[in-house]
């Protein structure tokens, strides 16, 4: 459902991407792995029209929404977990979850039952919530969306490894729901446990692709590029 | 002395609900949007002025009321759309300067259109006439009407901002305007909105006090400074911090020009406390706000933000 | 260091006048008083005439540099204007100081008047007390006993109380000043509901005082008797209208005064401006007039300044106001009037005499100037 | 005496207790980690260590003074430096800038108004001792706002050092960078330790038990449980409520 | 409140640049009365004279402003107190330039460093607004002053002297020590921003926070620079009233604070030379457009959204964009 072409992108004069391809089909996921630094932040942002491409198409479900507003990316099916939270401070956690939600299968009880603690603090502030809990606040505000496709972008960082465990059976719970995942993610290991597919960009190109399989089958994948 | 302690608050009151009106918007665009619009107190004029040409074209304040909100709020549309728009992710020292242009442009537009001698605009009947207070003491129906119209219309903003998605969404863009818009959202829309609901109030406010003050091409900035003291008291961003701020402010100021001499009589001879309360007088408001700026220097309401 | 006049044989006169701004149509009015007897006699002192029109917006450091502007680098013969007092302290000294001849058509200061009086300064309108004085005189006529006084809380506020004090005996009932420049007048007006007193008396110039009459009516005050100088005017009438009826105030001049030379200015500004003049633009047409008179009495010749000074001060042309001429401190010697405003037969509004105050009056300051 | 020594410290927002009579001593040269799960109030520990935060009651002393009502600036020039779990620095600096204001602020006065400050070499020299030990010195003539999040961290690390503290308090310094980079910071880590004592919080179990000469572990604003590593590694009370089964395995 | 500077990273090619811009400024003043001359037009050095004193405000509000992020609102209340020093020793005899500027000084770092201290308890546009404030009491504290006119200000006798002699008298002088002011003063503010001191305050304005974690707490450096800033306007009000020979409360209205903020953020925030220019090109169009209409401030008022809207940082960034376009 989402197709990436030839991607490129620049902050000012300093060029990020390189022409990225990448692809996800309904009911997939994917990964996105590279080292810190290589652009993964920066792909996601072109997709989303938060950074103006400079080249290549981006398309959903076959239209083409190059540097359209956010919003009609958004619009189209896809729901974003930034890296940062970037959770609203002056909300409280559950106008968070509401401000911008769609009507769908995600409701306010289902995310509390994903994160009870978000329940607990339901009524604090978004800026008096612990890095942790930010963090959930913003899966749960992007599921609240509605998405056909989640993108989360380093969504465990920060987080307990209890929680963290939470997290991906929440994110394979969503798998098998059917619904497709775009995750980039420092814990190669836990992914391949549930992705269907891995990209690897280094210095903004797509370096190596294939399934987990694949990356199974060739151990020296991670080391070469993402030296875990 | 009773009696004119009442008037007066009723008259502090009166004035602080009309600086309510115009800080509302002031507050919203800048809380929310993150703008500083230097030009909010011209809408204020602009909306005395338009009231003045329907009201004198169709021969009555409240056809003229009614053709100037639509008016005011495409007025609100363009001016947001050409000189705002582009100034929103630019820091605020550039919307002070592109605003404070906008300033100039527009009240030597309007003095081009209208001309300098200040217009008239005439009490509507039902409103006009006083209603006797206390013994000799009579207060103008019209400035009640003021109160009620203002009062009427805090309650529904504040419900609107802090009781609908809308609200929410306003509050999120205040703080995160890419991300509420990464989820989905027209901020852009939305902003206009806010914009246009801005001075929509500003220039209400305008059209209701025309026909108790003069309209004249100065009237902007004079109300200018003390709505931005109104929202910086209450908080910049927080409606009820406004309607408080406005309030504080009006009161304050009628109730400190009639007693402030009164009462420094009783510490300073006649002479010198007339003296002393003419010099302060006119300082009360800043005083008043740099007090509370010391002791509070988010606001009365307003977020602590560093 | 005095500026030799050019004498390139033709008539340059700068105005100084506040164009823009809240007190904008006062400025206007002055200005265009003046071009009309410009139109009217075209050559002035039978010399080509060229006017510059500087707005002094009301800064008076601002002022006080296009002054210079004026004398340093158009260097003109006159400079005519400003309305108000603290532009005419800035730009004083640096026209007369050079010798051009400054010819005031609104602001009074008492300190020009007295002990400042300066041989290159004249005045067309009036010492700034005398209009106040011209009420306290009436009301001290009227046997009021316990008069409300009102005025904005700067310079010419207070002197225009001291003024009405000046002529008036009887008791206050209470004395305010209002920050200059305010719109709102509900507090005041509530004590003056309170207190009740015989009569108002204040000087609310421009904006203010269409806020405050236009606030008296709605308040319910008009039984009592409403005083006052430079409020209800022509520059304010078109704003107030009705609210205005029947107000009263102290004046130099009305335009329903009958004499040909006002019926000539009257009409003439109606035809040219489709407005009621003012004491401001009479001033002004004034300040034309007597420069007229006295160029053509020295014969066009600009560059004997001493001359020229002593026509000035013979102040020999018909002013619309009747009886004119100047005291020793080149201010004016003139008849004053209670006016009071009403609805002229073409729907627009005036002032008209009620009855004359005093003649011939003199301003109190002229015996300390030493000229 | 250890160095650093927290007690009874008590801090509550409204009816919730972040800090709940939190009591710690961090020995000189030690490195002491901090773990706990989210909004467990570790964050909000450093705050009141470093003087960011007021606490509601309790003491916090360093060498033996008690340092509870010091600014965050007077701590730092007793020795008590931090780096933030978010990133903070100055962005329109230059990397090498950033340093060397935290190397001005502890040498000699600030309030210099005309010796230009560019060319004083003793501050760019300490300053870039600093970045070479944090690995950022290829990039000293960088604008700190355009360093990856991962420099960002080091360069964080950097400014701390630059203040030579005696003790430092770490937020979080590897959140974000993993790999490569991540065991390259725990190395640097392994080769400052020594030199002055660490408070690490870190959710990175790898690093902690790699570092840490005692781990504590706050659970809702309180200390659990504190020990060696190999202590808590074991701790039933922990895993439960922290480590879960992975992590411990 | 979001103040964006240019970088401060060194760029060495554009900060020489800054210096020539610098230089070229004070060369086209320095030739002013030169040109006076030949167009025999004395009234140059009047307009000139004026435009340095405002130039002098401009260039220490940016001090603050640009480098500190402190946007005072009441900038003017130090023209007011510059120009009052005048007058006031003027009246008790006391003519000497030198001392009226010490006094004016004396007064401006009193009054600076109470409201100051006060102010800097807020952040932002709340600063903004309380710097308002106590300009605005400032004001009306003037404005009651009846000794001194009150509202209507007063005259001049004369001008300062100058060690005894009445040379400002002549207008050459006058502009000339007007000049030597400005820049001496530039020297001083470049000074200021490229030592130590400078180096805090502008990494207060990037980062508070991160200020205090290294140990250094922004509330003395701040308020020490909004004194200096404070003093050296105090200076041009010294000039003005000398050049105006007149002072008067609507010196020191907040219209005037908000001219000073305009003409520092036309110029280019954040450098000094643009403060300068700021001031030159704010009131020159001033005086041309009024030239051409009586409508020039709908010009002005177009020019200004046009700056903002393309050319970010102002005269400078515009400037500057040209030149490296051209390189
Ligand atoms: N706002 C910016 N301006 C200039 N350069 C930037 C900006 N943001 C990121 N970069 C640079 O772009 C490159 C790619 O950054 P990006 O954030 O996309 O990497 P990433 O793969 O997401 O890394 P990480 O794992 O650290 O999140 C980095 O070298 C970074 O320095
Ligand atoms: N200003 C505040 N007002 C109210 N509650 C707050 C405030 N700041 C933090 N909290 C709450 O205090 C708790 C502790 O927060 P803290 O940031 O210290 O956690 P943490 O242990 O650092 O978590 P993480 O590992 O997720 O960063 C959280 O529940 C948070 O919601
Ligand atoms: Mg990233
Ligand atoms: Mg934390």
């Amino acid at each position: 459902m989402l197709e990436v072409t030839g991607l490129t992108a620049a902050y000012g004069d300093s060029r990020i991407l390189f022409g990225i391809d990448l692809h996800v089909a309904k009911g997939e996921v994917v990964t996105l792995l590279g080292r810190n630094g290589m652009g993964k932040t920066t792909t996601i942002r072109s997709i989303f029209g938060l950074l103006k491409p400079t080249g290549g198409t981006v398309r959903i479900d076959g239209q083409d929404l190059t540097g359209a507003e956010p919003h009609l990316v958004a619009g189209a099916g896809l729901g974003l977990v930034p890296e940062g939270r970037q959770i609203f401070p002056t909300l409280t956690v559950q106008e968070n979850l509401q401000a911008t939600a769609t009507k769908g299968k995600w409701t306010l009880q289902g995310i509390y039952d994903l994160f009870p603690r978000l329940h607990e603090r339901r009524r604090n502030m978004g800026n008096q919530l612990s890095g942790g809990e930010q963090q959930m606040l913003a899966i749960g505000r992007a599921l609240m969306t509605n998405p056909r496709l989640v993108v989360l972008d380093e969504a465990t960082e920060g987080l307990a490894p209890l929680i963290r465990a939470d997290i991906w059976a929440c994110l394979t719970r969503l798998k098998s729901e059917g619904e497709a995942i775009l995750v980039i993610d420092k814990n190669v290991d836990a992914l391949t446990k549930f992705a269907d597919r891995h990209v690897v960009i280094e210095k903004g190109q797509v370096v190596w692709q294939g399934t987990t399989a694949d990356i199974l089958a060739t151990p020296d994948v991670k080391d070469r590029f993402l030296h875990v | 002395m009773t009696n004119l302690f009442i008037l007066q608050l009723l008259n502090g009151a009166q004035l602080g609900i009309l600086l309510f009106l115009i800080a509302a918007g002031l507050t919203l665009v800048f809380g929310i949007m993150d703008v500083i619009n230097l030009a909010h107190g011209v809408l204020y004029m602009i909306g005395a002025y338009l009231i003045a040409t329907f009201a004198a074209l169709t021969g009555s304040f409240w056809a003229g009321l009614l053709l100037m909100l639509p008016a005011a709020l495409v007025v609100g549309l363009v001016i947001e759309r050409l000189v705002i728009r582009p100034l929103y992710a630019r820091s605020h020292l550039d919307q002070v300067l592109a605003t404070f242009g906008l300033v100039m442009i527009v009240n030597e537009g309007v003095k081009i259109l209208w001309g300098a001698s200040p217009l008239s605009v005439p009490m509507p009947e039902l409103l006009s006439g006083s209603i006797p207070l206390i013994g000799p003491l009579q207060y103008p129906v019209y400035r009640l009407a003021i109160i009620a119209a203002g009062l009427g219309i805090a309650a529904g903003l504040y419900v609107l901002v802090n009781h609908t998605r809308v609200g929410m969404l306003l509050r999120a863009g205040a703080t995160n305007r890419e991300m509420v818009s990464a989820l989905g959202v027209d901020i852009g829309k939305l902003f206009s909105l806010v914009f246009a609901l801005g001075a929509l109030l500003a220039c209400f406010a305008g059209a209701i006090v025309a026909p108790i003050l003069s309209v004249d091409t100065g009237m902007g900035e004079s109300v200018l400074i003390l709505t931005f003291v109104v929202v910086v008291i209450g908080g910049i961003g927080s409606i009820r911090g406004a309607f408080m701020g406005a309030l504080l402010v009006a009161i304050v100021d009628t109730l400190g020009r009639t007693f402030g001499p009164i009462l420094l009589r009783y510490v300073m001879e006649p002479s010198a406390a007339g003296q002393t309360g003419r010099m302060l007088a006119p300082m009360l408001v800043y005083i008043l706000m740099a007090a509370i700026l010391f002791a509070r220097p988010q606001g009365l309401f307003g977020q602590r933000t560093t | 260091q005095e500026l030799p006049s050019a004498s390139d044989g033709v008539l340059k006169i700068g105005l100084v006048y506040t164009l823009s701004g809240p007190a904008a149509a006062l400025g206007t009015q002055a200005r265009d008083g003046f071009l009309l007897a410009v139109n009217q006699i075209k050559e002035i002192g039978g010399l080509p005439t060229e006017i510059i029109i500087i707005d002094d917006e009301q800064r008076p450091d601002l002022a006080a540099d296009k002054a210079r502007e004026l004398v340093a680098r158009d260097q003109v013969d006159f400079v005519v204007g400003p309305i108000f007092s603290n532009i005419l302290g800035a730009i004083h000294k640096p026209v007369t100081e050079t010798g051009t001849i400054l010819i005031s058509t609104n602001a009074g200061t008492s300190s020009y008047a007295g002990a400042e009086c300066n041989e290159n300064f004249f005045v067309t309108s009036y010492q700034n007390d005398q209009n106040h004085e011209v009420m306290g005189a009436y009301a001290q006529q009227q046997g009021f006993q316990n008069v409300f006084l009102m005025a904005p809380n700067y310079q010419a506020g207070k002197d225009s109380l001291n003024g009405f004090k000046h002529s008036y005996t009887g008791g206050v009932a209470g004395e305010v000043f209002t920050e200059l420049g305010q719109l709102d007048f509900s507090s005041e007006l509530a004590q003056i509901a309170a207190f009740q007193p015989d009569a108002l008396f204040t000087f609310m110039p421009g904006g203010m005082g269409v806020n405050l009459v236009k606030q008296y009516s709605q308040a319910g005050l008009t039984s009592i008797p409403f005083l006052s100088a430079f409020t209800v005017d022509e520059t304010t009438l078109p704003a107030t209208q009705d609210a205005a009826l029947g107000l009263m105030g102290g004046a130099n001049w009305a335009p329903d005064l009958d004499n040909a030379a006002n019926k000539a200015f009257v009409d003439g500004y109606l035809a040219a401006y489709d407005a009621v003049p003012g004491t401001y633009a009479m001033q002004a047409y004034d300040a034309a007039q007597l420069i007229d008179a006295a160029v053509h009495s020295v014969g066009g010749d600009l560059t004997d300044r001493a001359a020229l000074k002593a026509a000035l001060h013979k102040a020999d042309f018909a002013s619309p106001r009747g009886d004119f001429s100047f005291g020793n401190n080149n201010f004016p010697i003139q008849d004053f009037y209670l006016v009071k405003a009403e609805k002229r037969a073409d729907g627009k509004f005036q002032t008209a005499i009620v009855e004359k105050i005093f003649d011939d009056y003199k301003d109190n300051y002229a015996d300390q100037c030493p000229m | 005496m250890s160095l650093l020594s927290v007690r009874n410290l008590c801090k509550n927002y409204g009816a919730l207790e972040v800090t709940r009579d939190v009591s710690l001593d961090v020995q000189p040269g030690e490195l002491h980690a901090i773990i706990g799960p989210n909004g467990a109030g570790k964050t909000t520990l450093i705050g009141q260590l470093s003087g960011q935060i007021e606490p509601d009651s309790g003491t916090v002393s360093l060498e033996g003074q008690d340092i509870t009502k010091r600014s965050m600036a007077e701590r730092v020039h007793l020795g008590l430096a931090r780096s933030f779990q978010i990133t903070s620095i100055l962005p329109r600096f230059t990397v090498l800038e950033n340093v060397a204001l935290a190397v001005q602020a502890r040498s000699g006065s600030s309030f210099r108004f005309f010796a230009p400050v560019a060319t004083e070499k003793p501050l760019n020299d300490a300053a870039m001792q600093a970045l070479v030990e944090a690995g950022l010195a290829d990039r000293a003539g960088v604008r700190a706002s355009a360093l990856s999040h991962g420099e960002h961290r080091r360069l964080e690390l950097a400014i701390a050092l630059a203040t030579e503290p005696k003790v430092l308090l770490l937020d979080e310094p590897l959140a974000g960078t993993g790999g490569e980079e991540a065991d390259a910071f725990i190395e640097r880590l392994r080769a400052l330790k020594g030199r002055f004592a660490i408070v690490l919080i870190e959710h990175d179990m790898e690093a902690v038990f790699a570092l840490a000469d005692r781990i504590s572990v706050l659970v809702y604003g309180e200390i659990i449980a504190s020990g060696t590593p190999d202590v808590i590694r074991n701790d039933p009370k922990v895993r439960a409520a922290y480590l879960g089964d992975e992590e411990a395995a | 409140m979001s103040v964006s500077a240019p970088p401060t990273a060194r760029r060495p090619v554009l900060m020489s640049a800054r210096i020539w811009f610098a230089l070229l400024i004070f060369a086209g003043f320095a030739a002013l009365p030169l040109i006076a001359v030949v167009t025999d037009d004395p009234f140059l050095l009047l307009i000139g004279t004026r435009i340095l004193a405002y130039a002098i405000a401009a260039m220490a509000l940016d001090l603050i402003l640009g480098y500190g992020a402190m946007v005072s609102f009441g900038h003017a209340a130090y023209l007011g107190f510059g120009a009052y020093a005048v007058a006031i020793l003027n009246s008790y005899g006391v003519t000497d330039l030198t001392l009226h500027i010490t006094f004016a000084v004396a007064i401006s770092a009193l009054f600076a460093t109470i409201t100051g201290a006060i102010s800097l308890r807020t952040r932002g546009v709340y600063f903004i607004m309380i710097t308002l404030a106590f300009g605005q009491m400032a004001y009306f504290f003037f404005v009651s002053l009846s000794a001194y006119g009150g509202d209507d200000g007063t005259p001049l006798a004369t001008r300062s002297t100058l060690f005894g002699s009445a040379a400002l008298e002549d207008d050459r002088v006058m502009f000339y020590v007007a000049l030597a002011l400005l820049i001496a003063l530039f020297i001083v503010a470049t000074r200021i921003v490229g030592s130590r001191f400078g180096r805090v305050l502008i990494g207060t304005r990037e980062n508070p926070v991160r200020m205090e974690a290294i140990g250094l707490s922004p509330f003395r450096y701040q308020l020490t620079a909004f004194v200096i800033s404070g003093c050296m306007t105090s200076v041009a009000g010294v000039i003005l009233a000398n050049q105006a020979e007149f002072v008067s409360p609507a010196f020191m209205s907040w219209h005037r604070s908000g001219e000073l903020i305009v003409m520092v953020v036309l110029g280019g925030i954040g450098n000094l030379t643009g403060a300068i220019g700021g001031a030159v090109v704010a009131l020159l169009l001033e005086d041309w457009l009024a030239v051409l209409t009586e409508h020039w401030r709908l010009l002005f008022g177009v020019f200004l959204i046009l700056m903002v809207l393309y050319s970010p940082h102002g005269i400078t960034g515009a400037l500057e964009r040209f030149t490296r376009g051209r390189k």
